[in-house]
């Protein structure tokens, strides 16, 4: 009985979303505040990708609140993980393939993750799509050789450090009485690798943040103690 | 609006949508996790024709590559990612169609 | 004058940093969480005296306020961060052992940012994020124990919760489609453009994500799993502290853009459900936890059919019941700590910790509504707030909550009567903890105090919902020259 | 009347978001429902990159300092780019709990898992069992039938 109630329930709020959609005016965006920032951030920040300084300087304070969600739920995962017992026999070493695959992307992972969060205000992506990249480089070894213990400790530091950064820099505005996230260091050249002052710096900040956030994520998931079904 | 652009948009919508059926539908879990990727890959490329080159790759980096990963790790840990006979596995008839 | 932004950065940076502070001394890392929270204490009694004349506009990274985001710091605001901290500082889950207490310590810290950004942002999406925040670290609260209960509740938590936030960025999709911009005052400026069917089902959207951590009626089958399952500490944050912040969303929308009266009747019913099924739940229930648990869900309730309410009224009135049972439920449940099992264990408890049952007798009575105590004060606002609009469904209203009113006396009258019936072989229940009696008494204290200077608390308070309710004087503030996109 | 592409990104969107809610609700099993929600947030995440759009915008990227004449609405893009990140966040977190949970509980469907919770909390507050009648009489703590795996 339940579930009819459920389907039908969904079957109204189906017809009443569709109602409301085809009365959508698809392409008719009112542009209101996006006209506004499209004209004026390559002159105020600098930066040629212009979403990079919606996220970075406008709206600076949801992309700390969104790096704050991806730490807390590392976090939380890390606390009902727990440690793996020493006793548990690691899984078995990986085939041939991916042994050597691994060992050969590597250093291609890093770069590509590194590029694409250093080219972060200049071509689309930054840093958590580098991020995540690097957190794939990270985890990809442990992968191939299960046994080897992923350093949490190293990564640990190196993820604080990186979240400190961030608010550091955007505490560093406050010192000289401007507002909190404000960017600074000038804006350079537009178009050039160092231009946008300090939104390269806070996305290599959140870039090394999620890498290392999510490897160990990834690392506890894979270390959960392996029960064999 | 290019011409062709509507129809890269039609079969990705097509696309996308048998993938959310089939995520309901498919009986083995770890084809469930790759229909959510072709799910997320659709959308990446309906962001690509909207103009969102970032958010196509996030969408492709995070909603295809992350979840993809951290769903099958965790599918090996819970015993699900083999093609799950049902001697071997407990199969709820009751909970799927 | 960037206090309030201090309040919602150093909590995140102590909490980035706790780990590396941890490792370099155990001392510091226990102590550096409460200690960062006397300071947003101080922060925020820094910041009051500038808020008596106009509230802070304080726009982020320094762009003017439709482009950039806006922290809107009024009287209401900073009461509600200022609640916070001091919230959390008295219920710092010191319970954790030694190996999680780190984690559970940054968790807090995180949970007090969210709170923090809730009570002050300005920018519809960025409360979204704030409450995202929240809800995270929440789930990581309750999930702490480590029991499997723990983990299920929270499990089932989290699918409810997910699925709201989702249907919150619908609703911001379609608010965003309508205006083209997300900054409150903007929004308030052209909020007749939300006034037809579109609008109403994005404010229905954004009232179900926001209503799952505000316990509103569909979305709160979580709760008395949750706060049975999870440690009572972190029950008592989520039920006296979070719940406030997710209905202050709910407020700051109805006050400046859904103006609509069909937004007022839907919350008008949520409401008077949430009160309904609260309440009768609370009084089946068989033992201390799951009884607070749902008594919150009706108390919720109340302040929902008072937020319902148009104008000032509305407002001084919901906030009156929200401060009141901010005051009182937190203290409550971290009594439920030692008291939290079937009644039946309850015999005796009042020989073996006095005070702490008369401290459980006097908040019972508040909540109920006793009339010197000042949750008389605050139900007596929200009957006179709803009748004086004169329509039946607020008289409806009225006789709801003062039905409810009846089965809270007679449930928590039930409780009060198993604490004090005298017991001669040993006593079963156990003595209260040396925290739980000093916030209790310090609750009850806090309680006593209003009740003397009841006047003045009560006009202040007048002021800040008049401040709060009034648009034109938002608009104003973020706006000083008029809206130029 | 073949439909425009806004119809076209219309039903994908929304079919998207009904198909989520129909999988979060009728189905049982714990790693459907994982997938169902995360099928509903990339549905709104489409809806919310839609809601920015004008045809013969360019994307808001200026290529070796040329400005397009018009361009895309950059707000809506930075919105999901967090969206998403969050739901990928939440999604790995309620993974491990459902790793935790099939430890403790060995069970992944959502009606089981709820009878035995109920079970817990009402035996740790020791409130007697509320023994429906139409239940076998079952000892409070074993679980109701642990699955093969």
């Amino acid at each position: 009985m339940r579930r009819y109630l459920a389907l039908l329930l969904l079957m109204l709020m189906a017809l009443l979303l569709l109602a409301v959609a085809m009365q959508f005016g698809f392409g008719a965006a009112p542009m209101r505040v996006g006209s506004a920032i499209n004209s004026a951030a390559p002159g105020q920040v600098g930066a040629a990708n212009i979403v990079t300084s919606v996220v970075l300087a406008y709206r600076g304070i949801d992309t700390l609140g969104e790096l704050a969600i991806l730490f807390t739920a590392a976090t939380a995962a890390g606390l009902l993980l727990g440690q793996r017992p020493a006793t548990t026999q690691p899984d078995p070493e990986a085939g041939f393939i991916l042994r050597h695959a691994a060992d050969l992307l590597f250093p291609l992972l890093l770069v590509v993750g590194l590029f694409i969060i250093v080219h972060g205000h200049l071509t689309p992506g930054g840093g958590f799509q580098g991020g995540v990249i690097l957190a794939a480089a990270f985890f990809l070894p442990l992968l191939a050789r299960p046994a080897s213990r992923f350093r949490h400790g190293v990564f640990g530091v190196v993820e604080a450090l990186a979240g400190a950064a961030f608010i550091g820099i955007g505490l560093l505005a406050l010192t000289d009485g401007g507002p909190f996230l404000q960017p600074m260091l000038g804006k350079g050249v537009l178009g050039h690798l160092v231009s946008a002052g300090t939104l390269p710096l806070l996305y290599a900040a959140v870039g090394l943040k999620v890498g290392t956030e999510l490897a160990g994520l990834m690392a506890g998931i894979a270390a959960y103690e392996a029960r064999d079904p | 609006m290019q011409a062709y652009a509507y129809w890269i948009v039609l079969v990705s919508v097509a696309v996308m949508l048998t993938g959310a059926v089939s995520v309901l539908v498919l009986r083995q879990y770890m084809a469930a996790v790759v229909a959510t990727a072709v799910v997320s890959l659709g959308a990446s490329v309906i962001f690509v024709v909207l103009r969102a080159p970032d958010v196509a790759l996030t969408e492709a980096a995070v909603g295809t590559g992350l979840a993809g990963v951290i769903m099958a790790l965790s599918l090996r840990r819970l015993g699900l990612h083999r093609d799950d006979d049902p001697a071997h596995h407990r199969e709820d008839e009751s909970g799927e169609r | 004058m960037n206090a309030p932004v201090l309040m919602f950065a150093l909590p995140l940076l102590t909490a980035f940093l706790l780990p590396v502070i941890d490792r370099l001394s155990g001392l510091a890392g226990r102590w550096i969480g409460p200690l960062v929270l006397v300071g947003n204490l101080l922060l925020g009694a820094l910041a009051w005296p500038h808020l008596q004349d106009a509230p802070l506009v304080l726009a982020m990274g320094g762009f003017r306020p439709p482009l950039g985001i806006v922290f809107y710091v009024d009287r209401m605001a900073m009461l509600f961060a200022m609640g916070v901290a001091l919230g959390v500082l008295l219920l710092w889950p010191a319970w954790a052992q030694d190996k999680d207490r780190v984690r559970i310590s940054t968790l807090t810290m995180v949970l007090v940012t969210a709170t923090t950004g809730l009570a002050l942002s300005g920018d519809l999406f960025n409360l979204f994020v704030c409450y995202e925040l929240a809800a995270i670290s929440s789930y990581g609260l309750a999930a702490a124990g480590g029991s499997a209960a723990a983990g299920a509740a929270t499990l089932r938590y989290m699918v409810i919760s997910s699925f709201g936030s989702a249907l919150m960025l619908i609703g911001i999709a379609l608010v965003y489609q309508a205006t083209g911009t997300l900054n409150l005052a903007q929004l308030a400026v052209l909020s007749d453009a939300l006034a037809g069917p579109q609008g109403l089902i994005a404010f229905i959207f954004i009232l179900l994500g926001a209503g799952v951590k505000a316990e509103l009626f569909p979305v709160n089958a979580w709760v008395p799993e949750v706060y049975g399952a999870a440690a009572q500490r972190v029950a008592g944050i989520l039920a006296g502290i979070v719940s406030k912040l997710a209905l202050l969303i709910i407020v700051r929308l109805l006050v400046l853009v859904f103006r609509q009266p069909e937004a007022q009747q839907i919350l008008l019913v949520l409401g008077v459900l949430g009160v309904i099924t609260g309440e009768l739940a609370a009084w089946r229930a068989q033992d201390l936890t799951r009884m607070l648990a749902c008594s919150s869900i009706g108390q919720l309730g109340v302040m929902f059919v008072a937020f319902s309410i148009p104008g000032p009224a509305g407002v001084f009135a919901g906030l009156a019941v929200a401060l009141h049972h901010m005051l009182v439920k937190p203290a409550l449940f971290l009594l439920a700590e030692r008291w939290g099992g079937a009644l039946t264990r309850l015999p005796g408890a009042a020989q073996k910790s006095p005070l702490a049952a008369a401290c459980f007798v006097l908040l019972a009575l508040s909540l109920v509504g006793i009339p010197p105590l000042p949750g008389f004060w605050a139900k007596f606002l929200v009957v006179t707030a709803a009748l004086g609009q004169g329509t039946p469904a607020y008289a409806g209203a009225v006789a709801v909550i003062l039905a409810a009113a009846v089965i809270e006396a007679s449930y928590l009258a039930r409780v009060a009567a198993h604490l004090y019936r005298r017991v001669t072989q040993p006593l079963s229940a156990n003595r209260q903890t040396r925290a739980a009696v000093t916030v209790a008494t310090c609750a009850s204290a806090a309680l006593v105090s209003a009740t003397l200077w009841l006047a003045p608390l009560g006009n202040s308070l007048q002021v800040t919902a008049a401040q709060a309710a009034d648009r034109d004087s938002y608009i104003h503030n973020v706006f000083p020259q008029g809206v130029q996109p | 009347m073949t439909p425009d592409i806004g119809q076209v990104l219309f039903c994908g969107s929304f079919g998207l978001v009904i198909i989520g809610i129909f999988g979060i609700v009728l189905t049982n099993h714990l790693v459907r429902i994982v997938l169902s929600i995360a099928l509903l947030e990339t549905g709104a995440n489409l809806l919310l990159v839609m809601s920015g759009y004008r045809p013969g915008a360019a994307a808001p990227i200026l290529v070796d300092g040329t400005v397009p004449a018009s361009m895309v609405d950059p707000v809506p893009q930075a919105l999901v780019l967090t969206a998403i990140v969050i739901g990928v966040a939440v999604q790995a977190f309620m993974m491990v709990l459902v790793l935790r949970v099939h430890t403790a509980y060995g069970t992944l469907d959502i009606r089981e898992i709820r009878t035995l919770l109920e079970r817990d909390i009402t035996h740790a507050a020791g409130v007697p069992l509320p023994v429906s009648p139409d239940e076998p009489l079952a000892q409070p703590h074993t679980v109701l039938h642990r699955g093969a795996q």
